[in-house]
């Protein structure tokens, strides 16, 4: 059962028990925390390119201009530092706006408005001029899309103090994410992952899950051996490894998903690793300078004591996002994961004053 | 219907019947700036005389504050000496219920305003960021990145409309500012939204060291209006009581519902873009001078005067008036403001995060035991290790 | 005196003495798009029937483009069915050694221009971003970010410039485009440079869903040129003349040092955004059917009929030469591209970092293990550990 | 002396015995760089707000204008995207532009130019466009400067394929830093520590030194009991902190100077790392998700087995960049820097299996 304290079924995991529900797909989800939103709170303004008559390119404002009108979800010019800029403007009047920016890569004309204003206004003004808005932004890629559609961003807001930084993994998340991000006063970079939009999970939009605030993590599957760290689109992929290394090795991985990563869990997370004491962080953004830096020298840190072996990353390679055809070979998938997983060092116990490097001889593969 | 549907925004129809579009005529500016003063215009009274007082305290206020860099008082001033009618106007256009969207350059239109002097110069002094309450001053923060404020007072505007609320927009913004691409998206949305939003841009000749010509090739910044769909006005900057009715006219105008306007103010930056520039780099004594003799605070004097609204007692009694104000200021400035280091950690969220809280107890006890050390007593609890004394005494 | 030396931008002078600016009129568009069919215009035979081949062909090129879509051949094709004309007049204005910069919907310019279709659609099908060398070729990308090709073909002719070379750029922008901020800051340098550029928007009714009502509430795009100081121009986008004749006249305009130009063509996209759109849910078929009877190729074949110039036998050729090209095109496209995952690493910096250069490793070591898997030989050496049957082969 | 290795002396070290050299400063020799660049290379083109007449505002191109015209040294309108996208046209013509964004903060407005299309085009295109051009960007606090004028936004960057990112730290790798850059096929971000700019040492402009290619770090300093990786403007903060951990403390610090964060110098900072056992990257950029953040995990994971305690870092606060009076708190300092170092477990031998963390009691506090 889906509930607030984070068993919410992982696409792939078991049905539930519960009363049967609609399998829904979690751009339905996002859906229906936008229209549910907008009618609790007459402050929330839905707006971005095509967002209105259309409905949004993945449809996940679909039927809200409909029924809200033109005036609370609108379609705007297109012009991404415009949607961005003005959207400020509304909050600065006690509007609770939420855009959308049409793909990962299209939401860099708005930069400027988002790192010296969006995240700096409340800062600014001392918190007279809060900036409640969400900047909704599909992500990542696996889904075939042409250069600029398969962006993985994270990493620029993460390292932009003032910012939320939240992504779902899953059909209920994306919905109560969503929500805690809207009535946040903060300012929330929502990232939707782009390839789960259509993964359906057992979720009733009558009944739909809460999540706890903003900056909780969850651990999707239990284990003891090692720690897998994650968040939206690779979550998928992390529960498969799980389970092909339980099945194929006995090893039983346990993976968090992060659903946030501005605040960062570093309790939850450090909790686990200090319990397996090994741990591969895992994101299809580029490794270099990429979210998993931070978290695996944040959990290092941390957790040095109980460490086994180095805290190693899965990445997407440092190169930009490739074409359609060639996107499987950048994507992290259960193969690389479970390689990495292989060279946690499980043949030996670390020895203190040894000689050369374990990872030495990995040279530059080290990502 | 809704506050989106359009007027005037044209309709694609299939050729060959090609729809009548909005006229352009209406949208064009004027081949000069708009002028009153040493005109026969009917002009008041009253208001002269409020722009003139406001004028001379404006320049008295640019001088002092250019002064209190030089005391080491703020860590920067951009001058608007040569634009404090473009400033006083904008500031008297609006209404109390209206907002204005000053550029890092606009302090005087703050203060014009009402706004506290100290408070507005928070920016440039260094204290904060920003020192005034914008909700309740329906002033917007100065803005450094240029352009970057026009779409906030775009949203601002249409969201006060959207609730029905009767508010103004005016934004302020350089030459140099037109050419971002900011500037555009603001006045295209400010358009398609009909947004009651009023742009003025104060073309002073130059971007810091770069001059009009090279900023732009159009007839004049105005022009640029009509490809919005807005009206352009060309002001002469320096004509208190022309950018006071051009500006008035375009507020009540966004305020009526007609939608957005672009006012260019032609006028002259005197003194160096900021007190770290040298202006004797890029432009000759000679231009500056030409200028001076179109000196906004001069222009008004002399039609007061030859309107007979004014005296030598009118013009000492604005002086007095203008002193007073700078000598409060400069007494104000010269005390040491309240610094509260823990403020870095209280505004980044609406609640500190478990890393700030951290990053927060690891500067209070820096302080605390740079306190200790600084007060001969024993270390205080929460040192953080190592302290040489002169490092020490750096916190 | 420098390349950069301007006429025609306005230099600030002091009020009173406000110094003749440039005149606006020459920039100001005409009230209706320009037209050339159905007039009594004289027209070059020849150019009209080598336009008709090209907009036949061009229209089939995107029927089959489209259809290799529905063939799982290409991952996305953005049709430019309707706006034809607009396509094959800007490759044809171009002498050899100009440069053009198409938009993602500009496939068909990049074809009319001679470049291969199948390297043309890379991008599209997938394989590749780009699949031709744009400095032998003279066509930059297709480029996906909207209006951020602009600034690129302004910096080009400039360099061009700056060297003593003659080139023309001519860039390709949708309505939706103009709304970007790159769109004004490219208008904006390529005026204050007077680099030899032509701006075409293609002025099709829609940004994806959105209609230009809600785009822009200027008379017409080809207005806003008049806020760079540059002639703004206004065609009826579907005849192929019409078109050909203004941007012939755009390009040897700025090739000739009078600076750049922008031109709207007024048209449509009868097909859907891209074949991934569903085009019913923000626009009537009344309005598309509209637009078919203002089609491009039948426009121009109307015309060469009425002229004498095309019968039967001439309008079954041009239909036969086009069906060649498409079989072509689609016996190629069914071919699989050769992939060469190395790719990936190896255009990233002139050299390989050492870091990229461990990732290569690891990524042949992968290919090479699922190879030696697949073909049933024992785990190739390089192996990276553990690898499932069914994952093996996802690799 | 100054020479192509890596001794270059840093800023406080002692004057070298070479014949006597003018004392120049890092701003005399990015504008020495800069005139060689245009005198040696017809297609160099430098251009960007102010650059022309007035020499740019901290005068790095004073003079340029008035020796190569205006056409070579270039005031742009004002308008950074602008100036990126030009930039582009005129590489993809086979010129190397060299621009100047006026602060680290007035960069953002040209960053879809920077990460679509600058990053990318050689990608792009199959190496068919390389993009030869230099972005110089002023960066980093210390000197007083309101808002938006103090930024330190390597970590944007970092995480952007296809962009190399070299910053100097003394008089000497500016010039040498900036010829190489220009110099370079690929693009460069050239982060000038602003901070830096009146700092003064012997250099000769008759004799300018070279440097080895991009992507070498150097040691400044040499020491075998722990390792200080910095670069830029906290170079003269890790000497000073070595000098006095050597005085005070006994403790010798090596401090490498990475001079290049991409590509990064992996073998430099692992084999001192890997000598001295233990580590602290010191840097004024925000910690989470700064560039430290990579820099420790990929040390961590190259030196497991060789760390005495986890990598350490100073960084500024995770907070927008304070006002004047009050960024002294913000800065990394000598002191912040030892009291890292104090927490490098000097007393205790790693013990495996141990049960609480060393660090867990700093909670928090850990950055
Ligand atoms: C986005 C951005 N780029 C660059 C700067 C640096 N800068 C500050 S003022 C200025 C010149 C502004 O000129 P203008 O808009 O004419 O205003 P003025 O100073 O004349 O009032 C520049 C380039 C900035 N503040 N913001
Ligand atoms: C910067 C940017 N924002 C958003 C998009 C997504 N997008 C692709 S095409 C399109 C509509 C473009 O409309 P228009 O410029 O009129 O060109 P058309 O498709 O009609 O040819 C949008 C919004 C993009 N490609 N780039
Ligand atoms: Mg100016
Ligand atoms: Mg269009």
């Amino acid at each position: 059962m889906s509930t607030a304290t984070g068993t919410s079924s992982p696409p792939g995991a078991q049905p539930s028990r519960e009363p049967a529900r609609k399998p829904s797909t979690m751009a339905q989800a996002l859906n229906r925390a936008l229209r549910d939103a907008l009618a609790d709170d007459p402050d929330v303004h839905v707006f971005g390119e095509d967002v209105g008559t259309l409905g949004g390119v993945f449809r996940v404002t679909d039927g809200l201009a409909a029924e809200f009108g033109a005036d609370r979800c609108t379609d705007t010019p297109l012009a991404e530092a415009g949607i961005l800029g003005t959207a400020v403007g509304m909050a600065m009047y006690g509007m609770r706006p939420v855009v959308e920016m049409q793909f990962d890569a299209f939401a860099y004309p708005g930069f400027e408005q988002l790192v010296s204003h969006i995240s700096r206004m409340r800062n600014r003004t001392r918190g007279a001029l809060p900036m409640p808005l969400t900047v909704r932004i599909p992500y990542g890629g696996g889904i075939g899309g042409v250069e600029h559609h398969s962006d993985s961003s994270e990493a620029y807001y993460m390292a932009t103090p003032g910012l939320h930084v939240v992504t779902p993994a899953t059909v209920a998340d994306a919905y109560g994410l969503l929500r805690k991000s809207i009535a946040s006063d903060d300012p929330v970079v929502f990232l939707e992952p782009k390839r789960l939009y259509w993964g359906k999970d057992d979720w009733s939009p009558e009944r739909p899950a809460e999540v706890p605030e903003i900056g909780r993590a969850v651990v999707r599957r239990p284990g003891s051996s090692a720690t897998l760290i994650t968040y939206g689109p690779s979550l998928p992929v992390c529960m498969e490894a799980a389970e092909a290394a339980a099945r194929d090795e006995g090893l039983e991985l346990e993976v968090v998903d992060l659903r946030s990563l501005v605040p960062f869990d570093e309790d939850t997370v450090v909790a686990s690793v200090r319990r397996t004491g090994r741990a591969v962080v895992v994101h299809e953004s580029t490794g270099f300078a990429g979210p998993g830096a931070e978290i695996a020298a944040r959990v290092t840190e941390r957790c040095f004591h109980h460490l086994e072996a180095p805290v190693l990353r899965v990445a997407g390679f440092d190169i930009p996002y490739p074409p359609p055809m060639l996107e499987r070979h950048h994507l992290p998938d259960v193969d690389r994961v479970l390689d990495a997983v292989a060279r946690l060092q499980w043949e030996s116990e670390w020895r203190s004053g040894e000689e050369s490097g374990g990872l030495g001889s990995l040279g530059g593969g080290v990502r | 219907m809704t506050v989106l549907e359009q007027s005037g925004a044209y309709h694609l129809a299939p050729p060959p019947a090609w729809r009548p579009r909005r006229d352009p005529a209406p949208l064009m500016p004027d081949g000069e700036p708009f002028r009153l003063l040493g005109t026969e215009a009917e002009l008041e009274g009253a208001l002269l005389r409020e722009l003139y007082g406001q004028l001379v305290r404006g320049r008295r206020f640019n001088e002092q504050a250019t002064a209190l860099t030089k005391q080491g008082r703020l860590a920067v001033y951009p001058s608007s000496t040569g634009q404090e009618a473009a400033e006083v106007a904008a500031a008297l256009a609006l209404r109390e219920q209206d907002w204005l969207f000053p550029s890092y350059r606009d302090t005087l239109a703050a203060v014009a305003r009402g706004l506290d002097p100290v408070a507005v110069l928070s920016l440039l002094r260094g204290d904060w960021h920003s020192g005034y309450d914008p909700r309740s001053t329906r002033v917007a923060p100065l803005s450094t990145p240029l352009a970057t404020q026009l779409p906030h007072a775009v949203g601002l505007a249409h969201a006060a409309r959207l609730k029905g609320d009767d508010v103004v927009a005016l934004a302020m913004v350089g030459d140099g500012g037109t050419s971002e691409g900011d500037f555009h998206e603001a006045l295209n949305f400010a358009a398609v939204w009909q947004a009651p939003v009023v742009f003025l841009v104060q073309n002073n000749g130059f971007a810091i060291s770069v001059p009009l010509a090279k900023q732009t090739a159009a007839p004049s910044l105005a022009h640029k209006a009509v490809g919005y769909g807005m009206p352009g006005r060309l002001v002469d900057g320096n004509d208190a009581a022309a950018m006071h009715h051009v500006l008035t006219d375009a507020v009540e105008r966004a305020r009526a519902g007609e939608g957005p306007c672009l006012v260019e103010a032609v006028t002259y930056r005197l003194e160096a873009h900021t007190n770290a520039d040298d202006a004797t780099r890029y432009r000759e004594a000679a231009e500056v001078e030409s200028w001076r003799e179109h000196d906004p605070v001069a222009l008004m004097e002399r039609e007061l005067r030859s309107r007979g609204l004014l005296d030598d007692d009118g013009v000492r009694e604005a002086g007095e008036a203008a002193e007073r104000m700078a000598g409060d200021l400069r007494e104000r400035m010269h005390q040491e403001p309240e610094l509260a280091p823990m403020d870095l950690f209280d505004h980044v969220f609406a609640r500190r995060t478990p890393q700030l809280q951290g990053q927060a107890e690891q500067l209070r006890a820096e302080l605390a035991a740079a306190e200790a050390e600084h007060t001969g007593t024993a270390g205080g609890s929460g040192s953080t290790g190592h302290r040489t004394d002169d490092q020490g005494s750096r916190k």
